[in-house]
């Protein structure tokens, strides 16, 4: 095994055999060192957070990952490749461009009873963002969102001065029993917080350089996405005994989550809000 | 493993199966020399220990011409590709350059039994229980071979132990060479008939190395070409050819 | 009860069903300790194996679910090396199963060897020349190698990936996995050969002795291609028996029949070369040993039936099945041909292992066979249970089949 | 914070390699004293001049004596020779008692060593010290440490388990020593050339 103990001698077979040996356990050790030293490093520089939403991403079905292109209807099938960050997209730049400027159909405020303003920008986690006349950013639910946690059972806000990521944790709600982590439409620095009865969430201060909110959805896009996501929330919701049971049209109730079955609560949620 | 040096002496043996009469005092001087322990209560013959054993080979006539003929078969102390000393994974075996003799070493040995499986002669055994003597017994044991425990295989080594005395002997009086009459195995000085001739096959002069010289001599599985350093003779046709692998023979075998 | 460790949005039985279906497995598991107890307490008197048959039942199914366990490897290599990219359904399942498998051996083995506590020895005082040194080495590499590959799969639990170091380490371990399935692939390719190379450099031993290139004999090479033919198969059938426990769909039927068209191509192989390398032994190795090979087949019940079967019966028949066309559309023939791989690649450990030992070597030997004690079969259904309950908390718990969740609709 | 964590990391770590070095070994080992003292030096002084065969001879046969009895000693301490209370003891306990001294074997080989003094002495001509080191000339019989899982004496095993440096003569009589002398002098070192 080492040179010094008995048996052992600097003949071919032990060099081969052992070097052979020896560079496979550093391999795999240096290995596991690289992988936990970019982990340290990861966690040191809030990675986790953006690495979370990737792990996440790479985790949902792929049907829950189309492309909001699709959903716009310019292309028949895209899975999304880049985690519903359209900023470091190479093809969003394509479809927008192929517009050539021409916008899309407005389309209703109002998708199947459930509002879609048209003053803010959607994000996939059923969040919007609202630019203020002061330079902040305002962000909430939903009408789908507000609809399904109703008034929330507990609510964990992130503390003002902290930082927030698009895609990473805005907030934290707890609804009968399930935690669901609201995924932030944005980046920036948390400058107050509300709760959801005020209609906003957060208030974020954009960073200098001006936040890019290339991946948010306009209200345009926001409404046949809209239309996609009650489908899949149906989906979700639907069991074996029970089919969908939302209403069609009309001001849905004010509390959705009594609506779905409380055993499958829990998957609705991580469902409607991209939790894993 | 220094083989700067000449092998001192290439021990072998001599077995003449027209002198055995299958009397088994061969392998019960073994077993007394060499401390293996008695059989343990639920041993068959198929896991019992003996580092020699008798086998009983027939020619397969019947009546009048129906002949047996009695093969002790201890380790065949191979010289060439020795099946089991290249196969222990962890070194517990080698062959001695002084002597020639295989080793077992059972402090070192991890109990895996892939040297049995390599063995052609099925030479070696294993410990299948804890060794136990009756009581008292214990005192008669031989204090210059270690026992072994359960869990470890082994088999003959020519009474080194004799060995190593004998070169201690010759030490005392300063000398290098043993008194080849100082090394002699136990099964070798307890057969009655006289059957086992031992001593230094590359001295042209001993009695072993005649003999292994003799026309009628050979040895068991040759053309597998390990080597061993134990013969057989027999003046018998049928005997001799029972040493080969090969299929051309015609009597039905069995054991004993 | 469990449900928060159970991935949102997959449906698992109840905790009581669950507990229902795990606890005759824990009945077998706990009278395999009483087994392994007895042969660990008592001695390998336990076993019926005697100084014949030195190697029995248990060297003979752990060559097997090594073999079976190729799986893992394999399909990591096809994924992480050769980007196919179809096989990410199953690997997650088959690196368990390769894990179950290898652990499995190595547990058996430690019961199985006369002084456990001597393990260490053969690191510390390695013979190199020795086949089963390789073997040792390579297999505890792997079993580290497979448990680095285990880990981000555990750390994706749902309560687990809560913890941001575990979720940041596991994404990181993820990137770094082609290194491992490499650094697996080739560990597996030596070892997977070094068990085979075991009993083609038993000179002694004609009926397995086998000549071959550089140090290593034809069976090293065979048990490699053997190994990674039957693996694909077996993660396919184990694929199917979850599903049908389980009553769903786990992976698409592409995948399916990818594993199929695998291993009907290299079963080709394997039997092309199992062929011309018996062809070799009939009637050059065993001759020159002074053997003639009819002695081999000489003694029933291992007759000359059993080498056809193992190349005919389980070797062509299942690589026909996987490669025509037809036959792979259909799940219940995809199956059969899996099973008969399976038998083939046991059946080959088998003679290799138990037929070895039978044929006598001395003339005046006779013909041997040796019956498994029950410890040695409970011993082995331990390494079963143990193997099922393991495989069914991974499958409760962690996410084994990432399509499982899209074809629940 | 940090250097909290330095330190609990520090005195771990000077507790495990405390324990790997010293605790471990300390508990492994039973010490004994010797029955009687008995000072080396004393009798290998120039005024008593003995030497090491005086007591310790070998055998016509090659075998070695070992360790003196009783009568090897009688003749001369039948009569007490110096003031030493030990001596005193000797001659009141066992010479009187005509009783045997039961003394602990510091280089007592395991059971399955063959060790022969004779090809040592005679045929390679090595010194007692060579193997022994100094001890005839100390003046104190060692506290005698048994292994109390494997029986055999601390000296024959080696005072550290993985030794850096090359032996001395109190490092034991490991296999390793064994072998390294063989080697040096180009002696056969196979297995069965020491085991038996």
């Amino acid at each position: 095994m080492f040179p010094g103990i008995y048996g052992f001698a600097w003949d071919a077979g032990h060099i081969i055999f052992l070097g052979i040996f020896y560079v496979v356990l550093m391999v795999v050790f240096a290995t596991i060192a690289v992988a936990m030293r970019r982990a340290i490093r990861d966690s040191r520089t809030s990675r986790a957070e953006a690495l979370r939403w990737h792990a996440d991403f790479e985790d949902l079905p792929e049907r829950w990952r189309r492309c909001r292109h699709e959903l716009a209807g310019e292309i028949e099938n895209r899975t999304c490749p880049n985690a519903f960050d359209c900023r470091h997209c190479v093809e969003h730049p394509l479809f927008v461009s192929a517009r050539n400027g021409r916008p899309l159909p407005e389309g209703e405020p109002r998708v199947a009873g459930f509002e879609v303003p048209g003053d803010r920008l959607y994000h996939r986690g059923h969040t919007w963002v609202r630019p203020d006349p002061e330079g902040l950013l305002t962000v909430g639910l939903d009408d789908l969102g507000a609809h399904l946690l109703g008034s929330p059972d507990m609510i964990e806000l992130p503390k003002v001065g902290s930082r927030v990521v698009a895609n990473g944790t805005g907030w934290l709600a707890e609804k009968s029993g399930s935690t669901v982590r609201v995924l932030s439409p944005v980046d920036g620095e948390v400058v107050a917080v509300g709760a959801g009865d005020e209609g906003w969430y957060l208030k974020i201060r954009p960073d200098p350089a001006g936040s890019d909110m290339r991946h948010l959805l306009s209200p345009a896009e926001a409404r046949p996405w809209m239309l996609r996501e009650i489908e899949r929330l149906q989906m979700a919701i639907a069991t074996d005994a029970v089919g969908a049971a939302l209403a069609d049209g009309g001001v849905p109730v004010e509390d959705l989550s009594e609506a779905i079955p409380p055993e499958r609560r829990d998957d609705v949620y991580g469902a409607v809000f991209l939790n894993v | 493993m220094n083989t700067a040096h000449k092998p001192k002496a290439r021990y072998g043996m001599v077995i003449d199966l027209d002198r055995c009469n299958g009397c088994g005092g061969c392998a019960a001087a073994c077993a007394v020399e060499n401390n293996v322990p008695p059989a343990a209560p639920k041993a068959s013959d198929r896991t019992g220990l003996t580092w020699m054993r008798i086998y009983r080979a027939e020619n397969g006539r019947s009546f009048p011409e129906n002949r047996t003929a009695f093969f002790p078969i201890s380790c065949q102390h191979c010289g060439a590709h020795t099946p089991c000393v290249s196969v222990c994974p962890q070194n517990a075996v080698d062959i001695n350059p002084e002597t020639g003799v295989v080793s077992q070493i059972p402090p070192r040995c991890l109990g895996c039994r892939y040297c049995m499986t390599a063995c052609p002669f099925h030479a070696r055994y294993f410990n299948w229980s804890d060794p136990e003597w009756p009581r008292d017994m214990e005192n008669a044991l031989n204090p210059d071979v270690s026992v072994r425990m359960r869990g470890v295989v082994e088999k003959c080594n020519f009474c080194h132990s004799r060995w190593q005395a004998a070169v201690a002997k010759a030490a005392a009086n300063g000398k290098r060479e043993i008194d080849p009459a100082d090394y002699v195995p136990a099964c070798v000085e307890a057969c009655p008939t006289e059957a086992i001739a031992f001593g230094n096959l590359d001295d042209p002069r001993s009695e072993v190395s005649r003999q292994s010289r003799a026309p009628n001599a050979f040895r068991l599985l040759a053309k597998l070409g390990t080597d061993p350093k134990v013969y057989y003779r027999s003046d018998r046709d049928w005997v001799r050819r029972m040493g080969d692998t090969d299929v051309a023979y015609e009597s039905e075998a069995s054991r004993g | 009860m469990d449900k928060g460790l159970i991935r949102r949005g997959i449906r698992r039985c109840s905790t009581g069903q669950f507990l229902a279906w795990l606890t005759p497995w824990v009945a077998m598991l706990g009278f395999g300790v009483l087994a392994i107890g007895l042969c660990l307490v008592k001695g390998l008197n336990q076993t019926n194996m005697d100084n014949r048959f030195a190697f029995g039942l248990w060297i003979f199914l752990d060559l097997t679910i090594i073999a079976l366990g190729a799986g893992a490897f394999f399909t990591g290599f096809l994924l992480y090396i050769l980007r196919r990219e179809e096989l990410r359904a199953v690997i997650n399942s088959a690196v368990v199963i390769g894990f179950i498998c290898y652990s499995g051996a190595i547990l058996v083995l430690m019961v199985d060897v006369g002084q456990p506590l001597r393990a260490w020895f053969t690191f510390w005082h390695p013979n190199v020349h020795s086949m089963l040194t390789e073997v040792t080495f390579c297999i505890t590499c792997y079993l580290t190698v497979l448990a680095i590959e285990y880990a981000p799969i555990m750390l994706k639990n749902r309560q687990l990936r809560k913890v941001p170091s575990f979720l940041v380490f596991e994404f990181e371990l993820h990137k770094v996995m082609p290194v491992f399935a490499a650094v697996g692939t080739f560990l597996s390719f030596f070892h997977q050969g070094s068990l085979g190379g075991l009993y083609g450099v038993l000179h002694g031993r004609p009926f397995a002795y086998r000549e071959g290139f550089a140090i290593w004999p034809s069976t090293f090479f065979l048990f490699i291609l053997s190994a990674i033919a039957t693996g694909p198969a077996f993660v396919l059938l184990t694929t199917w028996m979850v599903s049908k426990v389980a009553r769903k769909e786990l992976v698409r039927k592409n995948v399916y029949s990818l594993l199929a068209k695998i291993s009907g191509w290299l079963l080709i192989v394997y039997v092309g070369f199992k062929s011309i390398d018996t062809l070799v032994w009939l009637n050059r190795t065993a001759p020159l040993s002074g053997v003639s090979p009819i002695r081999f087949y000489a003694w029933a019940p291992f007759d000359i039936w059993l080498l056809f079967v193992e190349i005919a019966g389980f070797g062509l028949l299942p690589a026909l099945i996987f490669l025509s066309p037809a036959r792979r559309r259909s799940v219940p023939w995809m199956i059969a041909g899996s099973l008969l791989a399976c038998a083939g690649v046991a059946t080959n450990r088998f003679v290799m292992t138990i037929q070895t030992l039978a044929v006598p070597t001395l003339k005046f030997e006779p013909f041997m066979l040796y019956y498994p004690s029950w410890q040695e079969v409970a011993t082995f259904l331990f390494v079963v249970a143990y193997g099922v309950i393991l495989y069914s908390l991974s499958f409760r718990y962690l996410t084994l089949f990432p399509q499982e969740r899209d074809l629940q609709h | 914070m940090k250097n909290r964590a330095w330190l609990t990391f520090a005195v771990g770590l000077l507790a495990a390699l405390g324990g790997g070095w010293f605790a471990v070994p300390w508990a492994m080992y039973r010490r004994s004293e010797q029955p009687v003292q008995f000072s080396h030096r004393v009798h290998t002084s120039e005024a008593v001049g003995l030497s090491c065969q005086d007591c310790h001879a070998l055998s016509d046969g090659g075998k070695f004596g070992g360790i003196p009895r009783l009568e090897t000693c009688a003749p001369c301490h039948a009569e007490p020779q110096g003031k030493s209370a030990d001596e005193k003891r000797f001659i009141n306990e066992y010479v009187a008692k005509n009783r045997e001294v039961q003394w602990l074997v510091y280089a007592r080989q395991p059971e399955n060593v063959y060790f022969s003094h004779a090809p040592h002495i005679r045929l390679a001509g090595l010194k007692c010290e060579q193997c022994h080191g100094q001890h005839g000339t100390t003046d104190r019989l060692r506290t005698f440490e048994r292994n109390r899982i494997s029986t055999y004496p601390r000296d024959v095993e080696g005072y550290s388990l993985v030794r850096l440096q090359p032996s001395r003569w109190n490092e034991g009589m490991k296999m390793d020593d064994c072998s390294r002398c063989h080697h040096e002098r180009g002696v056969e070192e196979s297995c069965l050339t020491c085991h038996k």
